[in-house]
């Protein structure tokens, strides 16, 4: 990295992008504010080249009682009862410490249902290799799958469902989703929100440390052999305090005066409270004094990015710090006032007395531009539509076929993989890994809940917007397949760079392709998760969008699960 | 009607599970006690349930067992009142030295969840008069550290003892390499003390006790604990 | 007075060490055919304030045996030093 | 000739260790109060056949650094030893 650039260009800003935050500001930026806009305005917070496509995603439904714009997505079941389920992605992390990089995934995705009010009740993931022949791929699958068992085995979540596939598209980038589904009772449902000039901002659970510092911005770039040299300290998930933080949080919602919650994820603490404040409509200021650190001379900025795991935001009425701060102490976490909401709509960070940036909280949430890129139809395509499958000789033998497609890695069984994931814990397991959806049991009523998460980048590669609709239409499928209703997805869009057109025009497909299958089957889109700059050494990997479905079953006991039941019954194929 | 404590440690996650089972299911009073209790008197019987208590880190079980009430549970234990350690319960009681042996990484390495059959070695004691002799129990485990070790001396003890009372099996209850699921020594599965009041098992016998749910062969456990404590019956080893 | 106390934890000898196993059969497979065994253990560093360094050795003795080793399956060393810039 | 390497992989400063602040939570609850700070780490021991201790040496320092130690998280330290009766 040349040190002649100016700092905004180190840190990942256009040209363009620099000026509009001087005028924002009115002045230019100090460099605290700077390294902020770098990480708000980055792809992956900003969702820059995506927001203008995700729009047309169908997000209404009576179902829908919470759509995309929050932690997570919530649908009604009825009886009282409210789902909450996102999904996230740890892609490039992933790559560089598979262990860690899945495992702070699993953390992350928990926190954002829990930050919504709910209690985690299922796991899925959904991952994508290199193929397995490979040494290095082998490293990543195990450490991957053994990162996840360690979260979520360890806080007590089952982990019912996912999904793993081979393809060499992914040997420079892996792909590492996590699905997290939680329940709750309507009433309540806690929003990401600050709100009420005078209410305290806490920041709870761990000590921030200097980790994961620009971890945004790292996952807003292409992997390369450099990336080796410029990431970022690794974040190391600690499940343990992840389960403190979930009782304590939960004992924190019964007691009341949470005025909202979000987890710290990318961009730390900035995003947190910044977003929040975007929500409320309000100003707030911190002070990083009071963020209680594991690390001697933290700067103020290193403070307001890092990504030091297991830390949640937390907006409180004023005058219950008190007792909320005796909660955290209970279970040995830590819980610290660090802020205030203001009616300013001014983002201030101070370091003691001394203000070391002002910002408005709208430019920095929502200023970012929003781009749309040239979109051109890859050549490949040409190429492929233009082969003839006739030219394809008849096979001799068909057993053989079948033997070397039942040994293919992408569709042997995946127990070695499920097997190391909990699914039984809470009891709420009727159907498990290993078949078509999961089925969980509602506690107190007949019903129960379908998750399932599926995806097919071949299929996208080919054609992203039927891909992406079959991707909808196959975990509407599996869902049905254990007796349940498909109510509303989530989704993680995993591709390319968006600045290449080709790309660009894959995203802008399969968005479609999902929008209408979506209406198709009357199951919206309640949020999401985008992760883009999926390349490696230049060259993309498949466009892959993963559905991640929730259905409802009216009777949990009349299930249905696969595998031929009894010598005699009739088999039936239905469909085309 | 007899009285349960089930004991939480920072990190334990089925409690909630043991629960259930204890006063939904089987309508006993049953609850949570938290780990700085230094009282367990007003138990019949106590429950260490399954779980990461303190993240499993160092060794499963190695932290808890330095917990304020692990003192009443060898207190409790000393009267021959019940003890019961599932999963992370058993691998802080054998930490606690209440029960012989240690539980080291599974062979493989890997964590396992899943389902596996266990037969019953005795029926003889509290925790399993409820079943047949040699039953085999289908009972899932789920643990990453649950591979039975113990020195020859003590094992060739357990062993004269009787104080295996669980071991991995195949369906039809033989002792097949495939049917270990994590490289334990003589399959053993569960354990109990040689006055017979404590018992420690890597399945999770509370995830077999609703046909929904797979299997109802675990209950059994709880139910032979229920006759013990209510009915009164005096039990000994050798 | 600071010291560090160095813990190394290792297994009994008659003790399976399944990981090590593994790693011997790892680096095999690298090619470093020279290698004939292969032992994993534990290594643990511990910051200590203590007023001399004969009650800083015995009470990291202490802590070894109570609580970082298992003698079941291990046996443990215990090296003071005193703690310089190496925090 | 026949050595042996004991290879100690311990974190990077900046990496957090929640294992290591678990054991110290443990050990001010057991009352070792003046107990500061704990990482932990890896201990391995290899024993190996090589034509010199120089050879020795380089192999296994390749050996920690390609598979032993975690280079995003972790590094290493080899100290070479001849192989004597410990085993
Ligand atoms: N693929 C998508 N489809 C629908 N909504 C999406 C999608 N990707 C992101 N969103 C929504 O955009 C919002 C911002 O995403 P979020 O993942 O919360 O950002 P961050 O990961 O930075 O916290 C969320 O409400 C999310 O649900």
């Amino acid at each position: 990295m040349s040190t002649s650039l100016p700092l905004w260009a180190v840190l990942g800003l256009r040209q363009e992008e620099y000026l509009k935050i001087c005028e924002d500001l009115g002045s230019e930026p100090s460099e605290t504010v700077l390294r902020m806009y770098a990480v708000m305005w980055s792809e992956h917070c900003a969702y820059k080249h995506s927001k203008p496509v995700l729009r047309r995603l169908p997000t209404k439904g009576p179902q829908v009682l919470q759509g995309p714009g929050e932690n997570a997505g919530v649908v009604d079941l009825g009886d009282g009862l409210a789902l909450v389920f996102k999904i996230e992605s740890h892609n490039h992390p992933s790559a560089i410490e598979p262990f860690q990089g899945a495992a702070t995934a699993v953390g992350g995705i928990l926190r954002d249902v829990i930050a919504m009010g709910a209690r985690p009740v299922a796991l899925l993931d959904s991952l994508r290799f290199g193929w397995p022949d490979d040494a290095r791929q082998r490293y990543l699958l195990s450490g991957v799958v053994a990162g996840i068992g360690h979260y979520g085995n360890s806080m007590g979540i089952p982990t019912v469902g996912g999904e793993v596939y081979f393809d060499p598209a992914y040997s420079g980038n892996c792909l590492v989703n996590s699905m997290c589904v939680g329940l709750a009772r309507r009433e309540e449902i806690q929003r990401a929100i600050a709100q009420g000039p005078g209410n305290l901002i806490l920041v709870v659970g761990a000590r921030t440390g200097r980790d994961g510092i620009g971890g945004a911005a790292f996952a807003s770039q292409e992997l390369s052999e450099a990336s080796e040299a410029d990431r970022p300290a690794v974040q190391v998930g600690d499940p343990f305090m992840g389960k403190l933080l979930m009782e304590a949080i939960h004992e924190l919602y019964k007691v009341g005066g949470v005025v909202g919650v979000q987890d710290c994820g990318a961009g730390g603490l900035t995003s947190a409270c910044v977003e929040m404040a975007n929500r409320g409509g309000v100003g707030m200021e911190i002070d990083v004094l009071q963020v209680p650190r594991r690390e001697e001379g933290m700067l103020p900025w290193e403070v307001m990015l890092s990504e030091s795991q297991e830390r949640m935001v937390v907006c409180l009425e004023r005058g219950r710090e008190a007792e909320a701060i005796r909660i955290f102490r209970k279970w040995g976490l830590e819980a610290a006032v660090i802020g205030v909401v203001t009616d300013d709509g001014v983002f201030r960070v101070k370091e003691g007395a001394r203000v070391v940036a002002e910002v408005p909280v709208r430019s920095l949430a929502d200023g970012a531009p929003e781009y749309m890129p040239d979109a051109r139809e890859p050549d490949y395509l040409r190429l492929l539509r233009a082969f003839d499958f006739a030219c394809l000789p008849e096979p001799e033998d068909y057993g053989d076929v079948l033997r070397k497609l039942l040994a293919s890695p992408n569709i042997a069984s995946r127990q070695w993989v499920y097997s190391q994931y909990d699914h039984h814990v809470r009891l709420g397991t009727v159907v498990g890994p290993g078949g078509d959806a999961a089925l969980l049991r509602l506690p107190g009523t007949k019903k129960g809940v379908a998750v399932k998460i599926d995806g097919n980048g071949r299929y996208c590669y080919l054609n992203p917007r039927r891909g992406a609709a079959i991707a909808v239409a196959e975990a509407a499928r599996n869902v049905v397949c254990v007796g349940a209703k498909p109510q509303a997805i989530t989704n993680n869009l995993n591709f390319g760079s968006p600045e290449k057109p080709e790309v660009y025009w894959q995203f802008v497909e399969a968005v479609e392709g999902m929008a209408e299958a979506c209406r198709a089957l009357g199951t919206p889109v309640t949020g999401g998760n985008v992760s883009f700059y999926n390349e490696f050494e230049g060259r993309p990997i498949y466009p892959t969008p993963t559905i991640g479905m929730v259905g409802v079953s009216p009777d949990v006991e009349r299930h249905v699960q696969p595998g031929f039941k009894r010598p005699g019954d009739v088999i039936v194929l239905l469909g085309q | 009607m007899a009285k349960f404590g089930i004991l939480v440690f920072p990190g334990t996650n089925c409690e909630i599970d043991v629960l259930r089972v204890l006063r939904y299911l089987l309508h006993q009073d049953a609850e949570l006690v938290w780990h700085t209790e230094q009282d367990l008197e007003r138990y019949d019987a106590v429950i260490l349930p399954g779980g990461f208590s303190y993240g499993d880190y160092l060794r499963a079980g190695a932290i808890a067992r330095w917990a304020p009430v692990i003192e009443a549970v060898y207190d409790i234990a000393e009267k021959g009142r019940l003890v019961l350690g599932i999963c992370n319960g058993f691998q802080i009681l054998t930490e606690a030295g209440l029960l012989p042996g240690a539980l080291q990484r599974n062979r493989h390495l890997r964590y396992v969840c899943g389902w596996t059959h266990v037969r019953v070695e005795r029926i003889d004691t509290p925790f399993t008069s409820a079943y047949r002799e040699g039953q085999v129990l289908r009972i899932p485990i789920s643990h990453g550290e649950g591979n039975f070790y113990a020195d020859p001396d003590t094992l060739a003890e357990i062993e004269k003892w009787g104080q295996v009372v669980l071991r991995y099996a195949n369906p039809d209850g033989q002792l097949t390499e495939t049917a270990n699921p994590n490289g334990s020594l003589h399959h053993i599965a569960g354990i109990m003390n040689k006055a017979g009041n404590v018992m420690g098992l890597m399945p999770h016998p509370e995830r077999a006790c609703e046909a929904i749910l797979g299997s109802e062969d675990g209950c059994g456990i709880f139910a032979s604990m229920i006759h013990y404590l209510t009915r009164g019956r005096v039990f000994h080893v050798d | 007075m600071r010291f560090k106390a160095e813990v190394r934890v290792t297994l009994r000898r008659d003790v399976l060490d399944p990981q090590g196993s593994a790693v011997e059969g790892a680096l095999r497979a690298m090619g470093y055919d020279g290698v004939k065994r292969v032992r994993m253990g534990k290594w643990i560093e511990l910051w200590l304030e203590a007023p001399s360094p004969a009650d800083a050795q015995s009470q990291a003795e202490e802590m070894a045996r109570r609580l970082l080793a298992n003698p079941v399956l291990e046996t443990y060393q215990v090296t003071l030093k005193e703690a310089g810039d190496d925090r």
